[in-house]
């Protein structure tokens, strides 16, 4: 068919800056594209400086109109990057935008060989598969699919809360679903915010209300998102609602439930470990939704089959032993993950001796422990409950930038390190050391602040903690901690006695971080943190189209860059659900249904059930709007009666030759 | 102008000698293992862990500062590796895995071979251990102390008496060396073995 | 220039994760050997085992096949399926006397580049070691003939 | 029948006689096979890395090669000295992650006609064959005369948890493998801080003053917990603690007695075995006042210092790490004091 036809291609080959032109002689590869590639169909061969340049473009968009280009090719940067630019200007020009295709020349070329003989032959290898597969390349349609109006949000920490606003706030209905029985995450069991050491709690909770009462909010906590499916405009999502044991319907919050529960145990959660709670509870007081949990494997009634003290003392019957986990249902247009971080556990780093020695504290400890309406009241004390200490040690980068555990810097550490030497100059007068490697204060008034805490009076020591240890070996150490540490300003090995050590734990993505990315279609990274479409200019996007991620789920992050990343998937969503129709990229598989024999073995290949078998007409059927493209049916067809568009059978074996050119 | 200029700058301490940057490449690529010398960040976890530190003219961070730096007789002249103990507390703790013992090690063979240490008692020791070793294939407890303490240290000699006495009533050790079968094989091998050397 | 043999290696890649893994290593100025061309797919569920036949019968000496990790498959689980075809391709090849360790699956995320680079280098000396592919010509043009206890046969197609 | 290629080390046909003959009675009693390396020579301690290289690792790799051409059934080498241990282990370890010294070590073995290729042998330690392969349920169904009363400080040492190329020990710094094969003797165990410290190695002969310091840290510990005894897997800890612990108190003028055994010297007794035959009466420091306590009805020793009150702040849960052969660790707890 096409072999009567070449289509006239057009090669343009970018030198950008010499970022190309500096590995790969351009310049050859033009010639050389020009004269060799003229049998396959090539009239114009061109370099240009910066082809992504509108000068650049306006070439493309001339030698289209003069000479009758029917095929492009660029050689430059990833199709990831300027795919778009290229395609949107021969669309200008009057060309259909699949019939415009970019080969990396530079991020598969002179970004990684060096030897420019090597690299200019590989580019030539690059551009001529592109060359002979585009003449196969068939003009395609966008298709437009509406957007439900809807949007999750998964994680109802500072992050999620601030997203769910912002597109509450712009009048769309927002889904927060939240795993605990509260929203507020992480920030709202801090005492301080560090550099301005507002409450935290007093500047977290009225967004909790906020969210909580907003006629566009749907909270549902004590939750959590076990299926996702469709895409981009229409996610079908199940959720899982736990039992609350309490209806939600009448209960007032009024709290008597939980005065009257019998029973004490440790709160692992909001407490970290250092205080109690009841069995039938509220996380903490401001709690949004103010509905309590009874926490089922520790319920007395539950365990025994007596007891019901809640229900009893109830006054408007809200208790409900019956109740069952129930799943719902939502149709959502885009999804917004923020589902934040796990505290690294410090226990792993033996020689700090975190769980055995009793006064080695980590940095959630010490938030409670100094919160007011912590275990202690505020009060800071060593583990006995009592004792004020007199010198306290703070060790940084617990678990971070350390090959052993997490080779990242959890980025908080120094600016939380610091936050709580002032805490404990301030409660208590003790003296206090900070024994970092590298301090690390770079945002907005966090340098400041360290001048702040220096000038408190704070014992700054260079060096990474050796060993903490109860062993002394002079009787001035006898009954205290005693911090091994090399000065390393000094050169000198010193060990430092001190009543207390707060480990300052990094940040580590939540264990279930894999789990919850498959769910949602997103992948991590080899730290575990979910990947960004791009790092620096689509923070917030991952490479599945309608899921967007904010705060710690991406990387450790403080509170203000948390609340920015929220607004700006929240931004991100909003630009979607204005649009009202989202493009899909045409490509997608179809059924030669005269070659269909009707064996079925692509319906059963088909992850979105798009393929359908056509009982009457002894065929299967493609139903273009579920296909996703993945092509694995057109590559299992043992007739070869699948095509998928974009990337068809000759499209790859005329690529396959291109490529396979001696050049 | 630009002689003088030259002139003056040459009489500062630092213009003496040009730095030597191949040291640290050269200690690492001459580790067994990879050693991720180039790796350390100047934390300082291995002279906070070192039980011997005290006793150590620069700690283990500060022998690779100067390593980067070039100082290479500062170095081999320096009693760090002599008074490491191979405890390993470094090696598991140092959150960049440099290979601390083990560069100690190079650290010694180099100084013993450009005859740089300033103490000769402990690379004594190892060679008085290895010439045993050479000889009978097994340690030798006995004609080591008396050979090394004869040298080094006579004047702990009578205070290790009871000890020594002690040791040799319980049969803890031995008057006479024990000697392995295939002495010759294991002489072949290390004679063979002197000749080669781990560069790269 | 040394006279070792230099592979010619065709690679198939998924456009999730290992394209977006070869941009991050291109954006990182990680270096690797330049022996391997990269064909992009949407994913590496849409490799047809007779892309790589295809290809090692043109010249190619070794071809790369990547993919998302397993549990990370951009469309569900197709990789599984390049998995299963990848194992039977190997078997295959065994059968056509052609050594299966020419081609090779790698599974890499987007934010490996360091990684399919160390793959790249690693692969393009497993095929060094090999030599090149003596696979006789399909057709005639070049002049050579098929051994006459060698048919060409239709390329069995694997239903994974 | 669990077999081992095993390889004694020099220390065991001298200063550590005590740890040879009471392992001969503990592995006969266990049901080992132990196969010793022929013709074994010394693995060069921490001495002979300090002076070549090459030749260093030639003169351990020798034993590799000899044991490898031993494997019968299996492929484990173990040895009780904690310096052979390693070694040998280093050895096998380097050679494959730095080819180019696997090449050079194979060159000069070729001299003599030997070859190892790394990976060849699994390379254990006592302690961890006992713990993981034999366990500690075993082990305790062996026991007819308990420790009982017996309040011991488990000393580990350096270079048994360290560095431990293949993970084989549950933790670098705090592994309670030796603290758990003592308990289950039914001895009482001391949470000892320093278990894992170093000793001075061959400090004690080169730089006496530095040794003296670290072994005055173990022993003063252990005496300030009140331990009757410290028990070692090591034959250089053994050494350095024994006989040095006299000078070391002349220079510091402390009087410290405290005694130091190897471990399988109180598995020997707890399963029955007379103290002489378990090596007893070689230590430098008698343990005889301590073995007293055996069998004997002994009151509870007071505790080193307070124990933790239980008001006050909950502490965090001390999540133990698993032993690499997966088993659990003893469930009943370990004495503490802090």
């Amino acid at each position: 068919m096409i072999e009567n036809h070449k289509p006239k291609i057009g090669v343009y080959v970018c030198h950008c800056g010499s970022n190309i032109a500096g590995t790969v002689n351009v310049d050859d590869v033009r010639k050389w594209a020009q004269e060799k590639l003229g049998p396959e169909g090539v009239v114009i061969a061109r370099d240009y400086k910066f082809m992504c340049s509108s000068l650049g473009q306006e070439l493309i968009e001339k030698d289209i109109k003069e000479l009758g280009l029917e095929r492009v090719v660029v050689a430059a940067c990833s199709p990831h990057l300027h795919e778009k630019t290229f395609r949107t200007a021969a669309e200008k020009a009057g060309l259909n935008p699949y019939l415009t295709e970019l080969v990396s020349i530079r991020e598969q070329v002179s970004w990684v060989h060096t030897d420019k003989a090597i690299a200019t032959e590989k580019a030539k290898s690059l551009v001529s598969g592109t060359v002979q597969r585009i003449a196969y390349n068939t003009p395609l349609e966008k298709q437009k699919v509406p957007i439900n109006a809807n949007t999750l949000v998964v994680g109802g920490g500072i992050a999620g809360i601030q997203a769910a606003l912002e597109i509450a706030n712009a009048g769309f209905h927002v889904y927060l679903v939240e795993r605990e029985p509260s929203i507020g995450g992480h920030m709202a069991q801090f005492d301080k915010t560090f550099p301005t050491l507002d409450c935290s709690a007093c500047i977290l909770t009225p967004r909790m209300v906020e969210a909580g009462t907003h006629p566009n909010i749907t909270l549902m906590t004590w939750s959590e998102v076990t299926n996702v499916s469709g895409f981009v405009g229409n996610f079908d999502v199940r959720i899982l609602k736990k039992a609350r044991y309490v209806n939600e319907d009448v209960c007032t919050g009024c709290g008597i439930c939980t005065e009257k529960c019998p029973k004490k145990v440790i709160d692992t959660h909001y407490e970290a470990g250092l205080g109690y709670r009841k069995v039938v509870y509220t996380p903490f007081a401001q709690a949004v939704p103010r509905f309590p949990v009874i926490d089922r494997p520790n319920c007395t009634f539950f365990q025994k089959g007596t007891c019901k003290a809640c229900e009893k003392f109830c006054p408007t019957n809200a208790i409900d032993f019956k109740q069952e986990d129930e799943f719902i249902n939502i149709t959502v247009g885009n999804i917004i993950l923020a589902t934040g971080y796990d505290l690294f556990d410090a226990g792993r780093v033996t020689n700090y001796g975190y769980g055995r020695l009793p006064n080695v504290f980590s940095s959630i400890e010490f938030e409670r422990l100094s919160n007011s309406a912590g275990p202690t009241g505020g009060e800071i004390t060593l583990r006995d409950g009592k004792t004020k200490p007199e010198t306290v040690g703070i060790i940084h980068c617990v678990g971070s930038r350390d090959k052993n555990f997490n080779n990242y810097c959890s980025s908080i550490c120094c600016m939380q390190s610091l936050k709580f030497a002032h805490i404990v100059r301030e409660r208590t007068g003790a003296d206090v050391y900070e024994f970092y490697i590298d301090m690390r204060t770079p945002m907005k008034a966090y340098d400041e602040f360290y001048q702040r805490v220096l000038d408190e009076g704070t014992l700054f020591v260079r060096g990474k903690v050796a060993e903490v240890t109860n062993a002394a070996r002079y009787p001035h150490e006898k009954g205290k901690l005693i911090i091994h540490v090399e000065d390393t300003l000094v050169g000198k090995q010193r060990r430092i006695p001190v009543d207390m050590v707060i480990l300052s734990n990094g940040m580590e993505p939540r264990h279930d971080a894999k789990q919850t990315g498959q769910t949602f279609g997103i992948s991590c990274s080899s730290d575990g943190w979910y990947i960004e479409r791009h790092p620096k200019l689509d923070p917030v996007s991952t490479m599945t189209e309608g899921i967007y991620i904010a705060g710690c789920a991406t990387g450790p992050k403080d509170i203000p860059a948390s609340v920015a990343q929220g607004a700006a998937a929240a931004a991100r969503v909003l630009d979607k659900i204005l649009q009202k129709e989202v493009e899909m990229e045409p490509i997608r598989a179809s059924v030669i249904e005269e070659n269909c024999s009707g064996c079925r073995i692509c319906n059963s290949m088909c992850p979105f059930n798009a393929i359908a078998f056509i009982g009457d007409l002894k065929v299967s059927r493609v139903n273009p709007a579920l296909c996703q493209g993945c092509g694995t049916c057109v590559a299992a067809c043992p007739a070869g009666a699948i095509t998928g568009t974009g990337f068809s059978n000759e499209q790859i074996f005329a690529q396959i030759d291109g490529l396979l050119m001696t050049v | 102008m630009a002689q003088t200029k030259t002139a003056s700058l040459t009489k500062g301490a630092g213009f003496k000698k040009q730095e030597d940057l191949t040291l640290l490449n050269e200690v690492s690529s001459a580790t067994a293992g990879v050693s991720h010398l180039e790796m350390c960040i100047q934390c300082g976890t291995c002279g906070g862990s070192c039980p011997s530190a005290a006793d150590m003219d620069h700690t283990p961070r500060a022998l690779f500062a100067m390593l980067r730096a070039g100082m290479r007789d500062e170095v081999l002249h320096s009693n760090t590796p002599w008074m490491c103990v191979s405890c390993y507390h470094c090696v598991v703790r140092c959150p960049q895995e440099v290979h601390i013992a083990d560069v100690m090690y190079t650290l010694k063979s180099m100084a013993i071979k450009a005859h740089q240490y300033k103490d000769n008692t402990a690379p004594d020791f190892s060679q008085t251990f290895v010439d045993n070793i050479e000889a009978f294939g097994r340690s030798y407890e006995l004609g080591l102390a008396g050979r090394f303490y004869l040298q080094h240290q006579p004047l702990r000699l009578p205070g290790m008496a009871g000890m020594g006495w002690g040791m040799l009533s319980s049969r803890r050790m031995n008057i006479l060396p024990s000697r392995i079968e295939q002495i010759d094989q294991l002489k072949a091998i290390l004679t063979k073995a002197k000749t080669l050397e781990l560069t790269s | 220039m040394t006279d070792t043999f230099e592979p010619v290696i065709v690679g198939f890649t998924c456009n999730w994760c290992s394209y977006r893994a070869a941009d991050a290593a291109g954006t990182a100025r990680v270096k690797y050997a330049p022996n391997v061309r990269l064909i992009r797919l949407m994913c590496s569920g849409r490799l047809d085992p007779a892309f790589v036949l295809k290809a090692l019968a043109g010249g190619a000496d070794g071809v790369l096949i990547s993919g998302c990790h397993p549990g990370d498959c951009h469309y569900i689980e197709q990789n599984y399926k390049a998995l299963r075809r990848f194992l039977l391709l190997r078997r295959t090849l065994k059968g056509f006397g052609v050594e299966p360790e020419r081609v090779k699956l790698v599974w890499a995320s987007a934010a490996e580049g360091v990684r399919l680079a160390h793959e790249i280098n690693a692969f393009v000396e497993e095929i060094r070691k090999l030599g090149p592919l003596n696979w006789p010509k399909w057709d005639n043009q070049s002049g050579r003939d098929l051994p006459a206890d060698i048919e060409p046969q239709p390329i069995e197609e694997v239903p994974a | 029948m669990n077999k081992y290629i095993y390889y004694p080390g020099c220390s065991m046909e001298g200063s550590a006689r005590a740890y040879a003959e009471s392992l001969s009675q503990v592995a006969k009693i266990l049901d080992m096979e132990l196969a010793t390396v022929r013709d074994w020579n010394c693995c060069g301690a921490t001495e002979y890395l300090s002076i070549n290289l090459i030749p260093a690792y030639s003169l351990i790799a020798r034993n590799l090669a000899i044991a490898a051409g031993q494997v019968n059934g299996t492929n484990e080498l173990m040895a009780p000295c904690s310096a052979c241990y390693l070694n040998l282990e280093k050895a096998d370890y380097y050679m494959a992650e730095r080819p180019a010294l696997g090449e050079k070590v194979n060159e000069a073995l070729a001299a003599g006609g030997l070859h190892y290729k790394p990976g060849s042998l699994q390379i254990r330690h006592l302690v961890d064959v006992l713990v993981n392969d034999i366990g500690l349920d075993v082990i305790k169904s062996k026991v007819v005369r308990p420790l009982t009363g017996l309040r011991i400080a488990p000393y580990l040492g350096c270079m048994v948890p360290r560095p431990d190329y293949q993970h084989r020990w549950s933790d670098h710094e705090y592994p309670l493998e030796l603290d758990d094969l003592m308990h289950v003797l039914g001895a009482e165990v001391i949470d000892f801080p320093l278990k894992t410290d170093c000793c001075g190695g061959h400090m004690s002969q080169i730089a006496p003053e530095t040794a003296y310091e670290l072994i005055r840290r173990l022993v003063s510990e252990a005496d300030e917990y009140q331990a009757d005894l410290m028990v070692t897997v090591c034959p250089m800890c053994q050494m350095n603690l024994d006989a040095y612990q006299g000078e070391a108190n002349r220079f510091f003028g402390t009087k410290y007695q405290m005694p130091i055994v190897f471990f399988t010297q109180l598995m020997a007794l707890a399963f029955g075995i007379d103290a002489k035959s378990a090596g007893f009466g070689l230590e430098l420091v008698s343990a005889k006042k301590a073995l007293a306590r055996i069998g004997v009805e002994a009151p509870a020793p007071e505790p080193a210092s307070p124990r933790r009150k239980p008001d006050g702040l909950p502490m965090p849960p001390h999540r133990r790490k698993k032993y690499a052969s997966g088993r659990e660790a003893s469930d009943e707890k370990i004495a503490v004091a802090e």
